[in-house]
């Protein structure tokens, strides 16, 4: 088996650096083609793993070389499958493995096809290090290795100035949680002595209540920032720069549930801190409020689907913190592929529509591209969680079990948020889909994608649809790892009002949306609406003046704190350097007269000099003579 | 010849230097590189020969120079400094190597050479003032060099570099010339021999005041916040290769310089020191980054990102124990490869454009895609991304400090965003956006000469970042036994406490390590 | 009144103290010269004078070696003198300041 | 009655003056073959008086060796005092004239040399010299130095020019200055103990507890005055630059070693005996007569525009620097006089030399002084060797190591740590670092700038105009003690601590 797990592992890397070896060389089709084709290996070499855990086989544990060891310190390139670990390998591998494919088409005329695969292959790598590592190290390496390709995948079209911005603007707001998850690592070490999974959870059972916090708090920050949660959020709507795939599977499906990842893998630790998992579940369940609250109004296609992602990511959260994690690990698994494929099915939209992402600007597409618009409506229904698909069985497993440990308000935000998640996938839906062929007015021409782009997608379509079946063979298998927490209500009455009232709720919710932007004229929002200029509308669509205040009370004062800095290191710093060696120079310069070159003043000085010298000498032959009077009169002073 | 491996390191260069002389202006180049690849080769050999397994000096050389003041020509290396060592040769060569401006090319390859002799001279040295003299004697070519071959402001920027390093090391020689008096009141015999030092246990009202007059030596080398000033000057206007050497090699000498004596002489005092310094660290790290941010020349920006850099490099010094002393020793050698990288690729555009203002590139990467790969991977090296090498350095160092203080380390750690701030909007304004000069439109990418200095940096920023254990590992036995010494020899309650006792405990954890 | 060593030393100072005076005022080369004498002939005053307090021939021995030195001194400065003279047909102090600074 | 004089002539010690007498013979032979025969050239004297002063040096190697075997050799009346640091400061003196000396075999043609006086009285000189450190007899020390002084004022005036005249008569009037000063000095000492031998004076003050310690200040401060002034001590320095200027650079190169060791010793022995008895006042005004004149000298140097005018100041400096070594009065501190001044000759001398060598008859429009800066610009380009020559002994006057000046520098300021003047050793390795600006600025000039167009046209000729193969091996002498110095320290440091010690300083 350890075979497969390198192969699983370094295929990825083989890949990325096949292609990085064409990076400078005009368009190679092969490239893309032996990329997916060694990502896919890895896929099977996952679905190798999976089928070796599933059938009871034991966790494959290797330790490939050491990496640093100093004093206590012993990390190692340690490679873990387990139940966990290989779920998300299977989603990696499979995602990615659909989105190069795909990418073979949408980036056929950009001139960067050979680059895109190297930094999309190597992102897989580095995911895969991610999850696979079997200590807080390596998923460190992991951790940062996707946010540098995240960054040069946002960047890709690096001509763009907002593209630019927007990598720089992901990495370094990944860098801010990054640093306190590297605290928690830290804390981790120095309470348990090891960075292993295996040697420092179970030793974490016996440390104090108040360390175990700080360390879950600082691992969850860490998490927040690679899974973009409130306050860290505005990176990943920034992010749509990229090109399509790399929303798809970077922006949707993988990098940034790593940071639910983490607080699965250290359920451990959250288990014994269930302060912070609550926290934990509250900002998720705030997040999903708020995220989809941004969806309802937004403009552009692409951030739409961004928030959807933020929201489910909440989402995820709000069942990891309830210690579900099994839950939340399903979500994330379910939420991959229909997110994904929600991202791609964009993606043709954007390719038939020559980078419009307005959907004002779309409609009636429906008849040029069936097949995009079924997957796409799919996806949503998916996403939306109607039943039978994977979004249902996910999502009612949260709401379940949201509503099973008693917190109530956090079930009623986030039922409240799957009819919000409802009504704007079906806005978008609707209004790229259906209604009035807006397009025309401005003089494109759709076509469907290439076909063997459908084709790759269709496997995430079929997972979209099925996944929801899986949810068994999953359960058990994942809890041979993970705390088998069941949800069970205690009616089945409840729980049958409970599911019905759900898919209503949220099937009226995709009938307004259905209502309002397919079957009736849409209005383009040209700011005279008296919706449009309520508070609340601006308020949502400018993202609640968040990236503003970024903006305004962080960017900026750092522009400036940094220039005064530097006007205070020359002005202030340096200067009192140099003002130090001036002393001596001028002091040299306005003294050097004493030298006039006149015998008359030279010898003078000499005289002046024997003077003073015997004056001093009389002054000390008197004290000395005088001393014991001095020292009375001193004395009688009170000195 | 192995006895004297050391002697021939240091002066090889110096007589190949003398015999410069005689070369053809026009064979020079050839005749540097090939000098510096002996010497290149020499220490090679030098770290084959080496036994890892020993944690004290090897190769020592003991002559008398003048015995009855107690000096003496004594050399050795240790796992501390064997690898900057190393560096030193490799830089030297690759710098020669990558020279462009032929302007008196001979004094030039010349002057390295003897700059060469005196940087393996300063991490050599096990006598006191045999380090004192080629700490000194190193100013003299790197003023040469930055006077000579600078910009418009040359010579106010080495003048200043010279006369600030020499005030600060005349202090610290005040200061060796007390330890030697104390050595000479504790045994009656004068001894400037470090090794000699390190058995004489001072009480610590004399450690406070010795170690704050090494201090002013060596942080004025490091250079440490607020005597940092005269770096990005000498930065800005030396050519390429002496911001290389410099950055990469001279600056380590002040860091080295504190794991050399300060730590191992003054262990009561460091820990006394230790909260002020690592404050003064933070400053560094943060405010020097702050500044690197606001700079509109590239090369000021790696200037005082090496300001901020070695500050995290102080500050795992200061952490007083194996993790973050190994890591600081480790980050010492990371910061010259990656940042002199950096200033070698800073030299690669201005050797093409003669401006290193930002304002003046943008789109960079369209035109030279292979330079902006390469300038990529440094800067990434420099904001410590993982697997390469200065990652290891930084998170020891962080990790190693995290012991002493949470609330320290939380706020070093700040390194890591404000690191990353300046560098990606310095490669963001160079490299991304449209290419709006004309002159820019036709740049060449790199060329051979630039490939063969730069890629050997690139597979080294790599590999150590994958594998550091070659060199953490003869580093980690040194930094134990230096971390064992001072546990020893401290006075206090809290030193004892600070410092940990790692006899006995991580020599049987090694064993099981190695089982593995 | 008898007059006593301390007369003679009193008396060499004021002498002496009238030499350094001398030595600071005059701006001619020559008065200048004078002055020296003066200075160190108020020495030999007081040399003789505690030579015959103490008795022995010490002090006075030294007088005559001061007075020795005073004339080839003399001997040597008039020398420069002259040819100062010579070249620039005045022997003013304030003539001489083409060093300086 | 007057009895007869019985003096026994071995009581006498006339060995003890060999040293001063063979210097007195060359001069009197040199002037009697010139009264014989005219015109002769200048290089039988240069040999003549390089072979006396070899002989000089045999003698003194005689007397250090009578040193090591007896100790301290008394003679002629007890007037001559032969010491350890009587011997080592005559190996100074006489083995500093020998470097001098063939520096009057230059390449252009200068007025002094010509003439056989000068060297006559240069060997007088020396006497005078040997004479003044040989001794604890204030009269002797007077004769000496009045000896030494006069031909050295006539020693610069030889050179003939405008400058050199104003140099001797500023010098001249001062040192007349300073002789009233050390008579009347004498004359306080005189008279409150009645003998004019150091050892004495020092012994019948100890007895009687210095009981007019007010008037014993009155003494020192005149005695003090008038070395101030030889020692070029601020503010009693004035003298020094200008004279410096107005002579040859050889000269001024001479000037700065020779007689500035002589007045150091004196002054050890006038000082010191002082000093260890507790004599506060004194401390403090050596003190701050040390840190003033090596701070102030160092930043007068920062601001000349000449560089025979810098090394003046710098000598100056250099000059406070030793002073300490009285002010510590410790064997240490004493031995790291005479190795710093050892160290201090050849470099020094070779620096000047070095100017000498490039001395030109006229002066070109972009140089107002003989050794203006400027003339210095782009050295390194025209005539590489003599650039890298000139910035070795300028290092070494900077005390950067391993060249000589660094050895005495560290024995000096350790001399300070082991005394306790932990601050004054700050106030001494500081200053050096001030001192570092002005001699980097010649080497700026040297390696930095471009050269003047006409040294480009002449391959920098000019640099060596008046060399000759004489002056160059002198030279050539003066760098490789400056290299190499770190190898003759250890035996030179033993042989100055045993001499010193044995001395009883």
């Amino acid at each position: 088996m350890e075979l497969y797990l390198y192969i699983a592992l370094f295929a990825p890397l083989v890949s990325s650096m096949f292609s990085a070896l064409f990076t400078n060389t005009p368009k190679k089709q092969f490239v893309g083609i032996v990329a997916s084709l060694l990502i896919f290996t890895a896929f099977g070499s996952s679905t190798i793993l999976l089928s070796h855990i599933l059938g009871g086989g034991d966790i494959v544990h290797v330790e490939m070389m050491t990496w640093m060891a100093t004093g206590n310190l012993y990390i190692p390139f340690g490679f873990v499958v387990d139940q966990v670990s290989v779920t998300m390998m299977m989603v990696v591998t499979l995602v990615s493995t659909i989105v190069h494919i795909y990418s073979i088409g949408y980036m056929d005329h950009d001139k960067g096809f050979n680059r895109f695969f190297a930094w999309l292959s190597a992102f897989v790598f580095s995911m895969m290090i991610l999850v696979m590592s079997d200590n807080f190290a390596g998923l460190f390496i992991g951790w940062e290795g996707v946010g540098l390709c995240s960054w040069g995948l946002i960047g890709f079209w690096f001509h763009k100035e907002v593209a630019t911005w927007a990598a720089n603007e992901a990495f370094i707001m990944n860098r801010i949680a990054d640093l306190a998850m590297l605290i928690g690592i830290f804390l981790v070490y120095w309470n348990t002595g090891s960075l292993q999974y295996d040697i420092a959870f179970p030793a974490m059972a016996t440390l104090d209540p108040s360390t175990l916090t700080w360390m879950g708090i600082f691992l969850f920050i860490g998490a927040m920032g690679k899974s973009a949660q409130f306050p860290l959020h505005t990176w990943l709507a920034d992010a749509m720069e990229g090109p399509t795939p790399v929303s798809a599977l970077i922006h949707a499906a993988t990098m940034v549930t790593a940071g639910v990842y983490l607080v699965i893998r250290s359920n451990e630790l959250y288990d014994l801190i269930p302060n912070v998992g609550l926290f934990i579940a509250s900002l998720g369940a705030f997040v999903a409020l708020f995220a989809a609250s941004m969806a309802l109004v937004n403009r552009d296609m692409k951030r739409i689907i961004a928030y959807s992602t933020l929201s489910q990511l909440g989402y995820m959260f709000v069942a990891a913190g309830l210690g579900a994690y099994w839950v939340a690990l399903f979500h994330l698994m379910a939420h991959a592929f229909f997110k994904a494929l929600l991202f791609l099915g964009a993606g043709n939209v954007m390719h038939a529509m020559h980078d419009e992402l307005d959907p004002f600007k779309m409609g009636g597409l429906y008849k040029k591209m069936k097949w995009t618009a079924i997957m796409m409506t799919i996806a949503s229904i998916a996403l939306a969680g109607i039943f039978p698909l994977a979004g249902f069985f996910s999502k009612d497993a949260i709401l379940e079990a949201a509503f099973v440990e008693h917190h109530f308000i956090i079930y009623s935000v986030i039922l409240f948020t799957a009819g919000l998640t409802a009504f704007y996938s079906f806005r978008l839906v609707a209004m790229i889909f259906h209604g009035e062929e807006r397009y025309k007015l401005f003089g494109i021409d759709p076509h469907e994608a290439y076909k063997f782009m459908l084709v790759g997608m269709s496997p995430l379509l079929i997972l979209a649809i099925i996944a929801g079946a899986l949810k068994g063979t999953y359960f058990e298998m994942i809890t041979g790892l993970l705390p088998n927490t069941e949800y069970h209500l205690h009616s089945e009455l409840t729980y049958w009002i409970m599911t019905i009232g759900t898919q209503v709720f949220v099937a009226l919710a995709i009938m307004y949306a259905y209502k309002k932007y397919a079957f009736s004229p849409v209005s383009v929002p040209d700011g005279t609406s008296k919706m449009e200029n309520s508070f609340m509308y601006k308020l949502l669509l400018n993202q609640y003046y968040i990236p503003y205040a970024y903006e305004e009370y962080i960017v900026k004062p750092y522009n400036e704190l940094s220039a005064a800095l530097w006007k205070v290191d020359q002005n202030v710093v340096d200067a009192s350097v140099d003002g130090i060696a001036n002393i001596f120079y001028k002091t040299g310069e306005n003294t050097r007269h004493m030298q006039s070159g006149n015998l008359s003043t030279m010898l003078k000085w000499m005289v002046a000099g024997t003077v003073a010298l015997l004056s001093l000498a009389v002054v000390f032959g008197l004290a000395a003579r005088y001393s014991g009077e001095i020292r009375t009169i001193l004395s009688g002073l009170g000195v | 010849m192995l006895d004297h491996i050391l002697s021939i390191l240091i002066f090889f260069p110096a007589l190949a230097g003398v015999m410069g002389f005689m070369i053809n202006k026009e064979s020079m180049r050839a005749y540097g590189v090939s000098v510096a690849f002996i010497e290149f080769a020499l220490s090679l050999w030098l770290w084959f020969a080496f036994d890892n397994n020993i944690s004290g000096m090897q190769f020592m050389e003991h002559l008398p120079l003048i015995p009855s003041f107690g000096i003496n020509y004594i050399l050795g290396v240790d796992g501390i400094s064997l690898f900057i060592i190393i560096l030193a040769a490799f830089f030297t060569m690759i710098g020669i190597a990558s020279l462009t401006d032929t302007k008196d090319v001979k004094n030039m390859i010349i002057t390295l050479l003897f700059l060469q002799m005196t940087m393996i001279g300063v991490f050599s040295a096990l006598d006191g003032i045999v380090f004192y003299v080629f700490w000194e004697l190193s100013l003299v070519p790197m003023l040469y060099i930055i006077g000579a071959w600078g910009g418009p402001l040359r010579i106010y920027a080495s003048v200043k570099f010279f006369l600030y390093t020499f005030a600060g090391s005349l202090v610290m020689l005040v200061g060796m010339l007390f330890m030697a008096y104390f050595f000479y009141q504790a045994t009656g015999v004068w001894s400037f021999a470090i090794l000699d030092w390190y058995r004489l246990i001072l009480p610590e009202s004399f450690q406070l005041w010795l170690f704050a007059a090494f201090f002013v030596g060596f942080a004025i080398k490091v250079p440490m916040f607020p005597f940092h000033t005269w770096l990005p000057y000498a930065h800005g206007q030396a050519p390429t290769i002496g911001s290389v050497i410099l950055a990469a090699i001279l600056l380590k000498m002040g860091t080295y310089a504190f794991i050399r004596f300060s730590l191992p002489l003054f262990p009561d005092a460091s820990v006394y020191f230790m909260y002020p310094i690592a404050v003064i660290s933070i400053i560094m790290i943060i405010y020097t980054a702050m500044v690197a941010y606001a700079q509109k020349d590239v090369k000021q920006v790696v200037a005082y990102s090496s300001v901020s850099h070695m500050g995290v490099i102080i500050l795992g010094t200061f952490a007083l124990n194996v993790e973050g002393i190994s890591g600081s020793v480790f980050l010492m050698i990371a910061h010259g490869v990656v940042s002199g990288a950096l200033f070698l690729l800073v030299g690669v555009i201005y050797d093409r454009r003669h401006t290193k203002l930002m304002s003046e590139f943008g789109g960079l990467a369209h035109v030279m895609p292979k330079y902006a790969t390469i300038f990529g991977i440094m800067m990434m090296a420099s904001v410590g991304m993982p697997l390469t090498i200065n990652f290891v350095g930084e998170f020891l160092s962080l990790l190693g400090f995290y012991q002493q203080s949470h609330i320290l380390t939380l706020l070093a750690g700040i390194a890591i965003v404000v690191g990353a701030i300046y560098m990606l909007s310095a490669y963001k304004k160079m490299f991304f956006g449209e290419v709006t000069k004309e002159e820019n439109r036709n740049l060449p990418d790199v060329n051979k000469r630039e490939l063969i200095a730069l890629i050997p940096l690139v597979l080294i920023t790599i590999w150590l970042g994958i594998y550091p254990k070659p060199v953490l590992g003869p580093i980690n036995n040194s930094v134990e036994s230096v971390v064992q010494l001072m546990h020893n020899k401290a006075t206090s309650e809290e030193a004892k406490m600070r410092i940990p006792n790692v006899s006995g405990v991580v020599i049987s954890k090694t064993a099981t390590k190695e089982a593995h | 009144m008898e007059i006593g060593l301390n007369h003679y030393l009193v008396l060499s100072t004021i002498l002496f103290a009238i030499g350094l005076v001398g030595i600071m005022r005059r701006k001619n080369l020559l008065l200048l010269f004078f002055a020296t004498e003066i200075l160190l002939n108020a020495v030999n005053i007081a040399f003789a004078a505690i030579s015959h307090y103490y008795g022995d021939l010490t002090g006075q021995m030294f007088a005559f070696f001061v007075i020795a030195i005073a004339a080839s001194e003399l001997a040597v400065g008039l020398g420069l003198l002259i040819v100062w003279y010579k070249r620039h047909g005045n022997i003013d102090l304030d003539t001489m300041t083409s060093m300086r600074g | 009655m007057l009895s007869p004089v019985n003096v026994s002539l071995e009581s006498l010690n006339l060995i003890t003056l060999a040293p001063m007498l063979i210097p007195i013979v060359g001069a009197l032979l040199i002037l009697v073959i010139d009264i014989i025969k005219g015109g002769l050239d200048k290089t039988l004297y240069v040999v003549l008086s390089i072979l006396f002063l070899a002989l000089d040096f045999g003698a003194l190697l005689d007397a250090a060796g009578v040193f090591t075997k007896d100790g301290i050799v008394l003679g002629v009346f007890n007037v001559m005092l032969i010491d350890g640091l009587a011997i080592l400061s005559q190996f100074i003196i006489v083995a500093t004239s020998m470097l001098f000396i063939p520096l009057a075999l230059t390449n252009k043609r200068f007025h002094e040399f010509s003439y056989p006086e000068f060297f006559a009285l240069f060997l007088f000189m020396i006497a005078g010299f040997q004479f003044m450190v040989a001794s604890d007899n204030l009269i002797l020390i007077f004769v000496g130095l009045e000896t030494a002084s006069l031909a050295l004022y006539t020693l610069i005036a030889m050179h003939n020019r405008d400058k050199s005249f104003e140099a001797a008569v500023k010098y001249f009037t001062m040192g007349a200055l300073a002789a009233g000063f050390y008579s009347f000095g004498s004359m306080v000492f005189y008279a409150l103990t009645g003998s004019i031998e150091i050892n004495q004076i020092a012994t019948i003050l100890a007895a009687n507890g210095y009981v007019d310690i007010g008037f014993v200040l009155v003494g020192v401060v005149f005695l003090l005055a008038s070395f101030a002034f030889k020692l070029s001590i601020v503010p009693f320095h004035t003298w020094t630059p200008d004279v410096y200027e107005g002579s040859s650079a050889a000269m001024a190169g001479y000037m700065s070693i020779v007689p500035k060791i002589a007045a150091f010793v004196v002054a050890m022995r006038l000082f010191e005996f002082l000093i260890h008895s507790n004599v506060v006042w004194l401390e403090v005004v050596l003190y701050a007569f040390v840190v003033i004149t090596m701070t102030a000298a160092n930043m007068w140097a920062l601001v000349q525009t000449d560089v025979k005018r810098m090394l003046a100041y710098s000598s100056i400096s250099h000059a406070g620097f030793v002073m300490a070594a009285i002010l510590i009065g410790t064997t240490q501190s004493n031995s790291a006089l005479f190795l710093y001044w050892i160290l201090f000759s050849f470099t020094n001398l070779g620096s000047f030399s070095m100017l000498w060598i490039s001395r030109q008859k006229q002066l070109p429009g972009y140089q107002k002084t003989d050794h203006s800066f400027e003339k210095f610009s782009g050295m390194i380009k025209t005539s590489p060797m003599a650039a890298i020559v000139m910035a070795i002994f300028m290092l070494s006057l900077a005390g950067l190591p391993p060249f000589a000046l660094f050895w005495g520098k560290i024995y000096m300021i350790s001399s300070a740590v082991t005394s306790g003047y932990t601050v004054l050793a700050l106030i001494m390795a500081l200053n050096s670092a001030i001192a570092g600006y002005y001699y980097i600025k010649l080497i700026v000039y040297m390696f930095m700038k471009d050269p003047i167009e006409s040294n480009i046209d002449n391959n920098g000729e000019l640099y060596v105009a008046n060399a000759t193969t004489a002056l160059k091996t002198i030279i050539g002498f003066a760098i490789i003690a400056t290299i190499f110095a770190f190898l003759a320290i250890d035996p030179l440091l033993e042989f100055v601590t045993s001499f010193v010690y044995n001395s009883g300083y």
